[in-house]
This record gives C-alpha cells, sequence and structure tokens, in this order.
C-alpha cells in the first residue's frame, strides 16, 4: 500500500498514564473515505486525538505522505495539508459563520486561496452562505457541524480527519451530514471520520476499521463490514 | 402489588442553551434491582445522573427518592438522603490518603468507620496502599476507590457512571459480584456503561437513551433485539 | 574636711568616668527612622538630607561633646508600625546614643510611645500635629519635642489675608489624614473666629487624585475662599482640576506640597496666585539661612524643601541642648530643651512644658511668576499678595 | 450639578474602558489577572513624560511610542515569566504578577525617584454653558474612544484581532484552525500592556504621575470587567462608563471616600445576581 | 516511638526557650519575636482557609484591621483592659467573616480572591468615613506601651493556639472535609459534603486569629490608622508566608512565618532602596520554583505525614 496519505502505526497511549490505545494501526489512501468505528471505548477518538499531536502515543509512529509526524502540534500539521474537526460541533460561538470560516484559513496568507475555499464551502454548504453574518453559536447543532467540517476545508488540505461528526445531530441532520460528506468524497478530499452511527458511515466508506479496547478488531471494505454480524455484536454483545 | 419505588423521575426536562440534553424522560426504580441505563454518546445519561444528583437543575419534571421530592435540593443534601455516585471521568480527592477518601465522607463515630473503610479498602485489595495519596494510584485502582467511597456512605440508590471502564477482568468481577451483592442487600443500582457484555450480564432491566429520550425499557435480551436500540447504537 | 575631700574625689571620679569611655565609646551614634521608601518617601528623604548636611557641619566644627557624630537610619518604609520597630531597634539593639524624629505626625505618633518607654528625647521636626504633644494629664509625654508650627495654623496666613480683604465664604477641603485633618480643623476655628461662614467641608481619601465630583459640588456654592488641607500628590491634582473645572475662587490655598519647587514645575503657570502655607523658605531673614540653602544644593543637588531645613534645624536643636547639658543624659537634655530659645536658619525655636512649639512662625506665600513671595505674616512678608485671584479664563 | 458629574463620569469612564479592556483581553485569553496591569500604565505614563518633557516632543504625539514601548515590555514579561502560569491555579498567576507589579514599581522609584511629575500641555477648560469641559480629559476622551475604537477594529476585522478572539473563545480549536496559541498569546499580552500605556500617557497629561500610581488602576480596571462581564469585550466599555458614573455619582451625593465602598457593594451584588456581569460572559 | 517523642520535644523546648527569652532580651528582640508571633497567626490562618479549602482570600488583612479598630475602640473609648478587647477583636472578626462570608464563599476562583481584595479597600473607606467612632483619618492613640511583654505572651499564645488548631483540623475529618473542597467541590458535595457550611466554618475560624493579633498589635504599637491596619503588603506577605512553607500542612505558615520575616528584617536593615523589589523577586521565585513550598516538597519527596 505504497499510495498511502496516512499512517499510523501501532499506537499506544492515551490520557496521561493512563492507556486508551493498546496497539491500533490505521491508514488511509489519497482519495478514499475511511470510516473507524467501534463502541464507546474503543480508542477511536484517542487515536484521532495521537494522530492530530493533541496526545502524544507512548511508541508507534504516525507518517503523512512519506514524512514522520508523531507528536507534530496540531497548528504545524495544518500547515502541511492534514486538517482535523473534533467532536462535539466545537465553533466560536461570539464569531460570525465568515469569521468561523476565515479562522479556519488562518493558516493560509493569501487573499485569492481564502476566496476561492470560501467560495468552495459555500458551495458545498449554502446554508452556511445564507448564515454567514450569524453568530455561530446561534446556530442549530447541524448548521454548527456543517460550520465545523467547512472550516477545516478552508485550508483545501490533503486529508481531512472528523470526529463524530453525527454526534448528537437530528435524524435529518444526520443524512445531511452523510450527503454532504459523500460529496465531499466526489470532489475529491481525502476523509477519514471516527462515527458511532456505524450503519451509516460504513456505508459511504471505502474502507473501514472496527477497533475494540484499544486494539484493531475488524478491518476491511465498508459494506463488507457493515454485512458482518460480528461486527454488530461488538456495540451491543450477545 | 409493586413495591413502593426507590426511585421516580417523572417528566425530566433539560436543556443547554438550544440543546435538549434530556427530554421528557421517565423512569422508575424499584428496590435491590440492578437497572442498566445504556445509549450511545451524547445520549443525556450523564446529565440524568447530574439531574437526579443536584449537579444540575433541571428545567422540567420531578424527581422523587423514597416518596420524598429530591429535586432542587442541594447535591450534599441529596446525598445525606441516600443517593451515592461515580463519575464518569474519575473524581477522586487526588491530595487524600486512599484511606482519607473514605473517611471523610461518613459522620460515622471515627473507630467506626475507620473499620468499614478498611474493610471496604481490603475488599477492593488497596489496604496495601491506605496511606498512599489517591492521585497517585494507578487509574484503575482509582475507580476501585471511587466505587467504595460511594459505599461508605451505605446509600439505598448507588447510581455508577462506567463502573467497568479501565478496569482489569479479575477485578471488574469481582466488582460486578459486588454490585450483586449490594442487590441481594436491598440496595439498587442504577449503572451508565459501555461495556454491553457488563450490561447484559449484571442489569436486570435496562433503560435506552438516545437523543435524551428513552427509545426503550426492558430486559438486556429484549433490549439487545430491539430495533431501535439498534439502530441508535449502529445507525440506519 | 573628709566630705569635702571625698566629694572633690567623686566629682574627679565623676569627669574621669565621664570623660574617659567617651573617648573610648567613638563616635556619637543618633538614630532615626525615616520614610525612604513608600508613600512619604519623598519628603522622608529631604528631612534624612537635612539631617545628613547638619551631622556633616557638625562634624567640621568638631563634632559633639568632642566626639563624631554619626547617623544610623533605617527605612520604616512609612509605615507607623515598622517604625514602632525600628526605633525599638535602635535604642535596645543598636544602642544609639539619641534619637531624631521620623517624617509624618502618623509615624512620630507611633514611635514617640518607644521614645517614651526608654525616656529617650526626641526632637520630632516634622511633626506638626497638636495632640501628640498636647495630652491628657494622665498620659503626658515628657521627651519628644516640636520644632515646627502645629497643624492648625497652616491656613491661617490665607483665612487672615482672605478676612482682611473682606471676603465671607470658605470651603474646606482635606486628606483623611492626621496633619491634614488638623490642618482643616484649624481652619475651621480661624475662620469662624474671623466671622467668615464655612459652607462646605469634606474629607477625601489618602491617594485621591479624582477632584471632579468634590470640587463640582465646591463649584455649586461659588465659595470666597478655597482652602485646602492637602500633601503634595492631591494638592496638584486639585489645583489642575479646579482648572479643569474652572472652579474660581478669590483665594485658593493649599497646605504641604504648595511649596515644593516641584508645585511649580508640575502646574507651571495654574499654580499662579495659589497660596501656600510654608514652614520655612530660603529666602527668609534667619540668620546663615542663605549659606545653608547653598550647602544644600551643592551637597545633594537640588534646593531643599522646609523638610530639609526643618530636619536639619531639628537636628542643630538637639545638638544645641546636648552641647549645653554637657551630656548625652536624657533628662538632663530634656532640660535644656525645655528652656532653649534658639534662633536657627529655621527660625525660631522655643517651646512650652509640653514641648509644644510656641515661637516658630508658620509663613504664607503666594506664588507669582513662578516664584514663591512670602506675603504673610506682615513682618516677614516680602511683597503684597496679588488679590483677588483672576478667574482661570482670564489669566 | 448631576449634568457636570455625568459629564467627568463618561470622560473617565472612557479611559478606564481603555485601560480595562486589556486586562479584559489578557482574562479572556488567558485566564489570568494581570495585577501588573496598573503598573504596566505607569511605566507608559513615564515614557510620554520622559518623552514630552525630556525631548520635547507634544505629548499626544508619544502616546504612540509608549504604547510600542509597553508592548515590547509586555511581551517580554510574557515570555519570561507569565507563560509559566498560564492554566496554573489563579493564586499563581495572581501571586507572580503581583510579585512583578512590586518589583516594576521599586524599579520606577530607583529610576525616576518617587516624584510626582507631570506634563503640562493643554491644560484649562472649555466652558459650555453651566459646564466645565477640561481639556486634557476631552482629549483623553477622544484618545481613549479612538483607541478603543481601532482596538475594536483590530479585534474585529484583522485576521490577528480574529484570532485573538478566537483563541478566548476556545482555545482548543483555534489549535485545530492553525493557530499558534503561545503566539497569540504573546501578542495579547503586548496589546494589553499598549492599551495600558495608552492610559498611563493620557493620564501623564491630565493628572500628575509617580511610581505608585498604578495600583489603584489595577483594582478599577478588574471593577470594570466584572461589572461589564468578564470575557466580553464590549462589556469593557459599559463597564468602563458605568465605573466612571458610579464613582462620581457616588462622590456628589455621598462623599469621595465612600465612591470605592459603593463600586465595591455593586460589584458584589452583581456578581451574586450575574456571575458573568452584567453583559455575561465566559464562566470560570 | 522516638519520632513521636522528638516531635513533641522539639516544639516544647522552643516554646519554653521562647518563654523564658523576654527575661534575657532587648526591646527589639521581644518585639521582632512578638512580630514572628503575630506573622504566625497571620499566616497560620490564611492557611486555615485558603491553604485548606483553596479559596484564595485576597484581603485577609481586613479581619486584623477590624480586629485592630474594634479592639482599639473598646480601649480607648471604653477603657476595657486590652486583653478583653483583644479577643473581642476576635469576635469582631469572626462576626464580619460572618457577614461577608455568605455571601462571598459562593464566588469562585479569581472572583472570591478580588472581592475580599475589594473588602479590605471597603473597610479601610469605611474606617475613615465614621471619624466619630474610629478618629477617621486622625487614628487612634492607645496608651504607651507598657504591656509589650504580656502582650508577646499572649500573641505567642495566640500564634500556638493557630498551630494547634491546624493540627487538630488537619487530622481530623472536619479538615479532610475541607481538603476535599479544594481537591474537587462538586465531588465533595456529591459525596454528601455541606460545602457551604464547612467552607464557612474555616473562613471564621480564619478570622479570629487575625482579629486577635489586629487587636494585640493596636495595643502594642499603641496607635492605629486606617492606612496602616489595611495594607494589602499584609495579606501578600502572609500568602507568601504560606507558600514558601508549604500551604496545607501544619508547620508550613511557621517556617515561612519566621525565614521571611528574618529575611525582610535584614535586607530592611542593609538595603532601603530595594528591598520592595527584592520581594517582588522572592513572590515571583517562590511561585515559579516552588509552589507546594519548602515543606510541600519534602512531603512529597520523604512521603512525610500531612502534620509536618
Amino acid at each position: 500500500m505504497s499510495t498511502q496519505l496516512l499512517t499510523a502505526y501501532e499506537l499506544v497511549g492515551g490520557y496521561g498514564a493512563i492507556d486508551i490505545l493498546h496497539g491500533v494501526s490505521l491508514s488511509v489512501g489519497v482519495g478514499e473515505i475511511v470510516t473507524v468505528i467501534g463502541p464507546n471505548g474503543a480508542g477511536k477518538s484517542t487515536a484521532f486525538k495521537t494522530i492530530v499531536g493533541f496526545l502524544r502515543p507512548k511508541s508507534g509512529r504516525v507518517v503523512f505522505s512519506g514524512e514522520e509526524i508523531t507528536g507534530i502540534r496540531p497548528d504545524l500539521l495544518l500547515r502541511r495539508g492534514l486538517a482535523y474537526v473534533p467532536q462535539g460541533r466545537l465553533v466560536f460561538p461570539q464569531m460570525t459563520v465568515l469569521e468561523n470560516l476565515e479562522m479556519g484559513a488562518y493558516t493560509v496568507a493569501e487573499p485569492a486561496r481564502v476566496a476561492a475555499a470560501l467560495a468552495r464551502v459555500y458551495e458545498l454548504f449554502p446554508v452556511l452562505f445564507e448564515r454567514r453574518r450569524q453568530k455561530a453559536g446561534t446556530l442549530s447543532g447541524g448548521e454548527q457541524q456543517m460550520l465545523a467540517i467547512g472550516r477545516a476545508l478552508m485550508t483545501a488540505p490533503r486529508l481531512i480527519l472528523l470526529d463524530e461528526p453525527s454526534l448528537g445531530l437530528s435524524p435529518k441532520f444526520v443524512t445531511l451530514i452523510f450527503d454532504k460528506l459523500g460529496e465531499m468524497k466526489r470532489a475529491g478530499y481525502t476523509l477519514m471520520l471516527v462515527e458511532q452511527n456505524a450503519a451509516r458511515a460504513l456505508a459511504i466508506a471505502d474502507r473501514a476499521y472496527a477497533l475494540e479496547l484499544g486494539r484493531n478488531r475488524f478491518e476491511g471494505p465498508g459494506t463488507a463490514l457493515l454485512a458482518d454480524p460480528e461486527v454488530k455484536r461488538l456495540y451491543l454483545g450477545g | 402489588m409493586a413495591s413502593p419505588p426507590v426511585l421516580e423521575i417523572e417528566r425530566l426536562r433539560k436543556r443547554f442553551g438550544g440543546v435538549t440534553a434530556v427530554d421528557g424522560v421517565s423512569l422508575r426504580l424499584e428496590p435491590a434491582r440492578i437497572y442498566g441505563l445504556i445509549g450511545p454518546n451524547g445520549s443525556g445519561k450523564t446529565t440524568l445522573f447530574n439531574c437526579i444528583t443536584g449537579v444540575e437543575r433541571l428545567d422540567e419534571g420531578r424527581v422523587h427518592f423514597g416518596g420524598e421530592r429530591v429535586h432542587g435540593l442541594r447535591p450534599w443534601e441529596i446525598a445525606q438522603k441516600g443517593i451515592g455516585r461515580t463519575f464518569q471521568v474519575i473524581r477522586v480527592f487526588p491530595e487524600l490518603s486512599a484511606l482519607e477518601n473514605l473517611l471523610v465522607v461518613t459522620r460515622d463515630r471515627l473507630a467506626a468507620a475507620r473499620e468499614r473503610a478498611l474493610r471496604l479498602l481490603r475488599f477492593v485489595k488497596l489496604d496495601g496502599l491506605r496511606d498512599e495519596y489517591a492521585g497517585n494510584l494507578s487509574y484503575g485502582q482509582q475507580k476501585l476507590l471511587e466505587f467504595v467511597r460511594v459505599l461508605m456512605r451505605d446509600p439505598a440508590l448507588i447510581l455508577l457512571d462506567e463502573p467497568a471502564a479501565g478496569v482489569n477482568r479479575t477485578l471488574l468481577n469481582d466488582l460486578l459480584e459486588a454490585v450483586r451483592q449490594l442487590r441481594d442487600r436491598g440496595k439498587t443500582i442504577l449503572l451508565v456503561e459501555h461495556d454491553m457484555k457488563v450490561v447484559m450480564g449484571l442489569c436486570e432491566t435496562v433503560f435506552v437513551l438516545d437523543h435524551g429520550e428513552k427509545i426503550a425499557e426492558g430486559a438486556p435480551g429484549v433490549i439487545q433485539t430491539d430495533e431501535r436500540v439498534i439502530e441508535a447504537y449502529f445507525g440506519r | 574636711m573628709t566630705t569635702k575631700a571625698l566629694g572633690a574625689l567623686i566629682t574627679a571620679m565623676g569627669v574621669v568616668a565621664g570623660g574617659l569611655p567617651a573617648e573610648a565609646q567613638g563616635p556619637i551614634r543618633i538614630g532615626a527612622s525615616l520614610s525612604l521608601t513608600g508613600t512619604y518617601a519623598k519628603l522622608g528623604r529631604n528631612q534624612h538630607e537635612g539631617y545628613k548636611l547638619c551631622v556633616k557641619d557638625l562634624n567640621t566644627k568638631g563634632g559633639l561633646l568632642g566626639r563624631k557624630v554619626e547617623l544610623v537610619v533605617y527605612d520604616d518604609q512609612s509605615t507607623p508600625a515598622t517604625a514602632v520597630r525600628l526605633y525599638e531597634k535602635l535604642i535596645t539593639e543598636d544602642r544609639v546614643d539619641g534619637v531624631m524624629g521620623p517624617y509624618s505626625s502618623p509615624v512620630t505618633e507611633a514611635s514617640v510611645n518607644v521614645t517614651e518607654k526608654y525616656k529617650k528625647v526626641m526632637v520630632a521636626p516634622l511633626a506638626a500635629t497638636t495632640s501628640i504633644f498636647k495630652r491628657p494629664p494622665d498620659k503626658k509625654r515628657s521627651y519628644v519635642f516640636m520644632v515646627i508650627s502645629p497643624a492648625e495654623e497652616y491656613l491661617e496666613g490665607l483665612i487672615d489675608t482672605a478676612a482682611k480683604r473682606g471676603l465671607k465664604t470658605v470651603a474646606i477641603v482635606n486628606e483623611d489624614t492626621l496633619f491634614s485633618k488638623a490642618a482643616a480643623s484649624g481652619a475651621v476655628e480661624l475662620a469662624k473666629k474671623r466671622g467668615m461662614q464655612v459652607v462646605f467641608q469634606e474629607a477625601y481619601p489618602k491617594g485621591n487624585t479624582d477632584f471632579s465630583a468634590l470640587l463640582t459640588k465646591v463649584k455649586a456654592l461659588t465659595p470666597d475662599v478655597l482652602a485646602a488641607a492637602t500633601y503634595f500628590d492631591d494638592a496638584v491634582a486639585l489645583t489642575r482640576q479646579m482648572r479643569e473645572l474652572d472652579v474660581n475662587p478669590k483665594a485658593y490655598g493649599v497646605t504641604v506640597g504648595g511649596d515644593l519647587p516641584e508645585f511649580y514645575d508640575t502646574l507651571k503657570t495654574n499654580a499662579e496666585y495659589v497660596y501656600g502655607a510654608t514652614q520655612w523658605e530660603p529666602v527668609l531673614p534667619y540668620p546663615n539661612n542663605t549659606e545653608f540653602f547653598e550647602a544644600y544644593k551643592k551637597e545633594f543637588g537640588h534646593e531643599p524643601s522646609y523638610h530639609s531645613a526643618a530636619g536639619y534645624a531639628g537636628c542643630l536643636i538637639y545638638a544645641e541642648a546636648v552641647k549645653r547639658a554637657g551630656t548625652l543624659d536624657a533628662d538632663r537634655v530634656r532640660e535644656q530643651l525645655l528652656k532653649l530659645e534658639m534662633r536657627t536658619i529655621f527660625g525660631e525655636y522655643k517651646v512650652d512644658a509640653d514641648g509644644f512649639q510656641v515661637a516658630h512662625k508658620i509663613v504664607t506665600f503666594q506664588w507669582q511668576e513662578g516664584r514663591k513671595v512670602v506675603v504673610w505674616p506682615d513682618e516677614l512678608a516680602l511683597a503684597k499678595p496679588r488679590f483677588p485671584t483672576p478667574p482661570w479664563n482670564q489669566r | 450639578m448631576l449634568g457636570q458629574v455625568v459629564i467627568s463620569g463618561i470622560l473617565s469612564g472612557a479611559l478606564y474602558a481603555m485601560v480595562a479592556l486589556g486586562l479584559a483581553l489578557i482574562f479572556g485569553v488567558m485566564r489570568i489577572i494581570n495585577v501588573a496591569h496598573g503598573p504596566l500604565l505607569m511605566l507608559g505614563a513615564y515614557t510620554t513624560y520622559f518623552l514630552s518633557t525630556v525631548l520635547d516632543v507634544n505629548p499626544y504625539l508619544t502616546v504612540p511610542v509608549s504604547m510600542a514601548v509597553l508592548f515590547a515590555v509586555g511581551v517580554v514579561l510574557e515570555r519570561t515569566l507569565v507563560f509559566r502560569v498560564v492554566d496554573a491555579p489563579e493564586l499563581s498567576s495572581l501571586l507572580l504578577t503581583f510579585g512583578v507589579s512590586i518589583a516594576l514599581v521599586n524599579l520606577a522609584q530607583l529610576l525616576f525617584t518617587s516624584d510626582l511629575r507631570s506634563v503640562e500641555y493643554l491644560t484649562g477648560a472649555w466652558v459650555v454653558g453651566p459646564f466645565a469641559l477640561s481639556k486634557t480629559r476631552v482629549v483623553a476622551f477622544v484618545f481613549a474612544g479612538t483607541l478603543t475604537g481601532l482596538a475594536f477594529l483590530f479585534l474585529g476585522w484583522t485576521k490577528l484581532g480574529k484570532a485573538i478572539r478566537a483563541t478566548s473563545q476556545s482555545r482548543e480549536v483555534a489549535m485545530v484552525c492553525g493557530i499558534d496559541v503561545q503566539r497569540i498569546h504573546l501578542v495579547t499580552f503586548g496589546l494589553a500592556s499598549a492599551l495600558a500605556a495608552a492610559g498611563g500617557a493620557l493620564i501623564a497629561v491630565i493628572v500628575a504621575i509617580q511610581p505608585e500610581m498604578g495600583q489603584t488602576w489595577t483594582f478599577k480596571s478588574f471593577l470594570v470587567i466584572v461589572l461589564g462581564g468578564a470575557g466580553n469585550y464590549p462589556g469593557a466599555l459599559l463597564g468602563g462608563i458605568l465605573l466612571g458614573l458610579i464613582e462620581q455619582v457616588a462622590s456628589l451625593f455621598l462623599t469621595t471616600q465612600l465612591s470605592e465602598v459603593v463600586a465595591y457593594v455593586l460589584l458584589v451584588a452583581i456578581l451574586l445576581v450575574r456571575p458573568t456581569g452584567l453583559l455575561g460572559g465566559r464562566q470560570t | 516511638m522516638s519520632g513521636r517523642h522528638v516531635a513533641l520535644a522539639a516544639p516544647a523546648a522552643v516554646a519554653l526557650a521562647l518563654a523564658a527569652y523576654p527575661a534575657v532580651a532587648s526591646g527589639y528582640g521581644v518585639r521582632a519575636t512578638l512580630q514572628v508571633f503575630m506573622w504566625i497567626v497571620l499566616a497560620g490562618s490564611w492557611n486555615l482557609i485558603s491553604g485548606l479549602t483553596g479559596y484564595v482570600s485576597f484581603g485577609h488583612v481586613a479581619f486584623f484591621g477590624a480586629g485592630a479598630y474594634a479592639g482599639a475602640i473598646l480601649m480607648s473609648k471604653a477603657g476595657w483592659p486590652w486583653l478583653a478587647a483583644a479577643l473581642v477583636g476576635g469576635v469582631a472578626a469572626v462576626v464580619l467573616a460572618l457577614v461577608i462570608g455568605y455571601p462571598c464563599l459562593r464566588l469562585k476562583g479569581p472572583y472570591f480572591a478580588i472581592a475580599m481584595l475589594g473588602l479590605n479597600e471597603v473597610l479601610r473607606a469605611l474606617v475613615s468615613y465614621f471619624e466619630g467612632l474610629t478618629g477617621g483619618g486622625n487614628g487612634l492613640s492607645l496608651p504607651t506601651l507598657d504591656a509589650t511583654i504580656p502582650i508577646y505572651y499572649v500573641m505567642g499564645l495566640t500564634a500556638v493556639t493557630v498551630i494547634a488548631l491546624t493540627y487538630l483540623i488537619i487530622t481530623s475529618r472536619f479538615g479532610l472535609r475541607l481538603m476535599t473542597i479544594r481537591e474537587d467541590e462538586v465531588a465533595a458535595e456529591a459525596m454528601g459534603i455541606d460545602t457551604a457550611r464547612h467552607k464557612l466554618y474555616a473562613f471564621l475560624l480564619s478570622a479570629v486569629g487575625p482579629g486577635i493579633a489586629g487587636a494585640l498589635t493596636a495595643r502594642d504599637q499603641g496607635y492605629i490608622e486606617p492606612i496602616s491596619v489595611f495594607p494589602l503588603a499584609t495579606t501578600i506577605t502572609m500568602i507568601v508566608m504560606v507558600l514558601f512553607g508549604g500551604k496545607g500542612t501544619v508547620w508550613g505558615p511557621v517556617l515561612g512565618a519566621v525565614v521571611l520575616f528574618v529575611t525582610q528584617e535584614v535586607v530592611w536593615a542593609r538595603y532601603p532602596y530595594v528591598h520592595p523589589l527584592l520581594f517582588g523577586a522572592i513572590i515571583v521565585a517562590v511561585v515559579l520554583l516552588m509552589p507546594r513550598g519548602v515543606l510541600g516538597i519534602l512531603q512529597i519527596r520523604y512521603r512525610l505525614p500531612r502534620t509536618i
């Protein structure tokens, strides 16, 4: 798999003294959507935070387009083209939608590139254009999530990691968000996401990983995992 | 006739800004039973715990404990009435020793409290570390300490927020056995847990929350096959 | 015969005993705690320099009782509590031969308790509050001596000048501290005595620099005279804000601070017409005053203030009393200080039985074309006051 | 009389607002109450004093210079000391900045002596009907208004300014956006010091200055940001004007001695009813 | 149990030595030691509220000032004996703590700290304003210094009491409950601990000592004025003493008081113009280099009990 854009090898680590990851390996190739699923406590979000440098792994390495990036700060990774959308629809609530998007392009110096990115984001999420002068804190949950994703697109990153994009959204917005992720793939973005809504996430995924208790458990094409009853059993036991 | 409920929650609602975290949930807990509370991330389980224990003020609805209204009371008043809880993120008192963590929560005579605390520490095999600062214990040990700290007050209702997370298998089995013993001694237990093996093996009744609403209630086997529950977890 | 011989012998021994250790003891050490830092730092440092110059002068003239004089000074940070401890240290640890007073009335009020306890004479050159000296019969103090005129007299010149020119109403403001309150209450008494009406009196906290509201109230009452019992910072701020709020009394005077050269440096022409009270001026016809002024300027690179002069004079007065007593013994020095009448660069010195100053004259000056011109009392006046003070917009 | 004190209150309120905005920025972005804010203001005042008296420059022209100098001082302080107590318990940051504050005041006493200094320029008042408008205060009002306006323009319209606001709303998301949070802290501290310096420079022309002048400004600034809502920057404007008015009106109806008491009682009352200040803000 | 014997014998020996000290000491020696006692009372009392519960009182000198004025008024206006007046000074401080503790202890973090700072400023302003009672800016003069040695003993006794009280609290469950407020107030409440009441009790206890010390100091200095009994610097000094020695320990405040007072006294004498600069540097150094304090560090490193 030499065309991999990002590869994480055998990550071990977690918060402080507590290990959550006991050897997690993930990879994503250019143009793919890769989904990471697993029950709560499997270490999905922790793996993402470790990859983007919020957490430092105890062992293991992360390679992004041929360069080792283990433990590099998130703001520096963004400059290399690795964007991250944290869990929980995190936006700057007191800033307008437009300002939020501009902040997404903080690392981009050329105004022309910012304008182009803005146009792309507005095209993908027309609702953000409508609400561009509104304070982000007044948006609905789904709109905030779109804003968070749109903000990550502002640097035209080569890879976007999305942590639970559908978390806490109403079914209508869940559908919308997954539609948008599909559109993004068609537009040429490479995506890797952690999702709780496994069915939806697997349905759009090229490849998928299922984690359990900090270890890789299953791996394969999204549809294969979706059909596998063992995967379902991870969630509800029995 | 069913015995009077230990805890009765009616149409509890809690909003944060524009988000309704708990949306009209009603629960009824009978004495001497083990209940599970499950649901995907963000479904409102911890918020419900916080509303029961007075950490959060509820917006609507009521909570009665042993027939007595407890909503609107301060957390310590609710705790003194006999509801004990653990936290999702461990909240032991890091610069108190393990023993002190237990002693501090009761007003019993010191000798009796000490004896009880030592017994509980022995029970979770922490007696050798009784003088260690709680903050220096391992994650699993802190978890156990937090568990026995709840028992110090001998509450009638025990709320456990993810008791199994981060605890190794052998200890976990002891812990589950302890929970069963508590039930046998007449305690009621409500636990939030993600480890489904634990939930299914331990709980007699399971409540399922999704988007702040109660979507199912029943025996574990029934819940496991409930379409709405599978959907909530696995998506559609 | 034998008794006489014995008496002579004892006297001789006394002389020997008194003389011998003196040479063995080395210099006479005089201790003081001064406000070298903190709120009174500026004034305390001037006083310190006064002491230093005095000691220098004494030593050039052969010292005191044939011994060199040495100064031991600590910083009390302008706080009474620290000064108390430092005087105790000076007396019991350093075992100084004599002490001089600290700066300011509050610090003196606290420190004097120590010097009384150890029966040490303290000439307190910069304590102007009457209550330090005039005490109820059961709480008399015996060893403290006043040098400057009491605070109550500070505004006398202003009130007197105004009354003579037929002004009728007075507003009095003061900082809420020991000295300023005394000055203000003195002004109230004097004004009433002269048949003037006190239309306004208010205190403001120490450190206050915003007088807008206070002056707005004053302005509404349009008093003829504004008498302000101030220290330095507030005197400056008050004057500036009077101009800004267009407050136009026919006479306006301050107490301490108005006499410092910095007052004019800071306010420039806005200081014109302002009356100030001072215990001393270099131009006053006191003996050696000009020489002192020049020597001080040469020594320290700036002009002396009255605090410098009072410090200098206080030290000389103490030295004179010691000289006359022929000993450092407190009770004998005290006797001398009680009966001493002296004219120094600072003016007259004479105290009553309480050590309270009765001879020194406070003078009132007015800033005229950048210079302090003494305008009161008449016998020391160098010019007439420029009266009335014109409104700000006509200057 | 009421009219006059209302005018005085608004005039000084604008100055309070500007100085307090600096404190609010540091509190919002770094969660630190910078007790050395007042002493930094004092340094700004001295910079203006020396430039205008020694070099004989128009004092108002020195305002930007004072701001630049203090920006640099702020940056150095942040980089050497203050960054170490970001995220530390409040006791550490309070004490550390207090230590810095004592040291700065004492240093100023050693270097500049404790003499009172002032810049005499544009004294007097414009008399409008029954009201006297102090010239220096009006100019200070205009300056403070303009600088505060510029600060808000900076925060609202420039990339760096927006990044500062972003960081104060969520440090985590700011990092995700590629914002170098350390650098934002540095700029914020510098900017806050510059705002304090501007205050000091203007005060130097209004009242006289001395090394210990800063302390009360720290306390006043804190009152302002609590009144307005900590972490809420427009709140500082409201809080500043409000404090100016409260002080003046209280001095008018009571005495100057009690104006501080009134402000404090109001502060505690507001905190009890609205723990996040009048306009609301972030809770700690 | 020789360790315990030493632990008891050493303080007892020190106490005996201090009790005998006035017989041989100079006036300054007595006064300086009296000051050390005062600082132990102040630092130890601040430790009770802030060291144990974590609520940082940034205006603790307010209780000192309140006690000083309450005591001084009784002594000068009502002719009370100083000992009785000092006790009432302590009571007055507690009453003040009760009145302001109820609203202020509901504030969190920096808000509480600044509210306390403001309280101190307000008390000073009020004392200045009500001059009929307090003498306002004139201050109050008290009888001359005829009682330094008895006051030495009473202040010493107060210091011993504060230390003993700290020991008793730290070794009791009441003390542990106070610490849970510092460690995790939410968890403490969820465990049934009435944190509001506990905070208030700690606050009241922490006010007594400064109140008594204030009245004793007023009497011993013979003169007080608003500016001199409400200085912010005193609050800061007591905080730095506790931090230096080790907050939340029994002997930390004592160690801090002794070391810092002696240092200040020595520095004062030698370098009058720069001592505030040095004090500032000491504060910064303590905060950055040893936030746990000397005893705190030893406690962690050598696993010493909390009662050191």
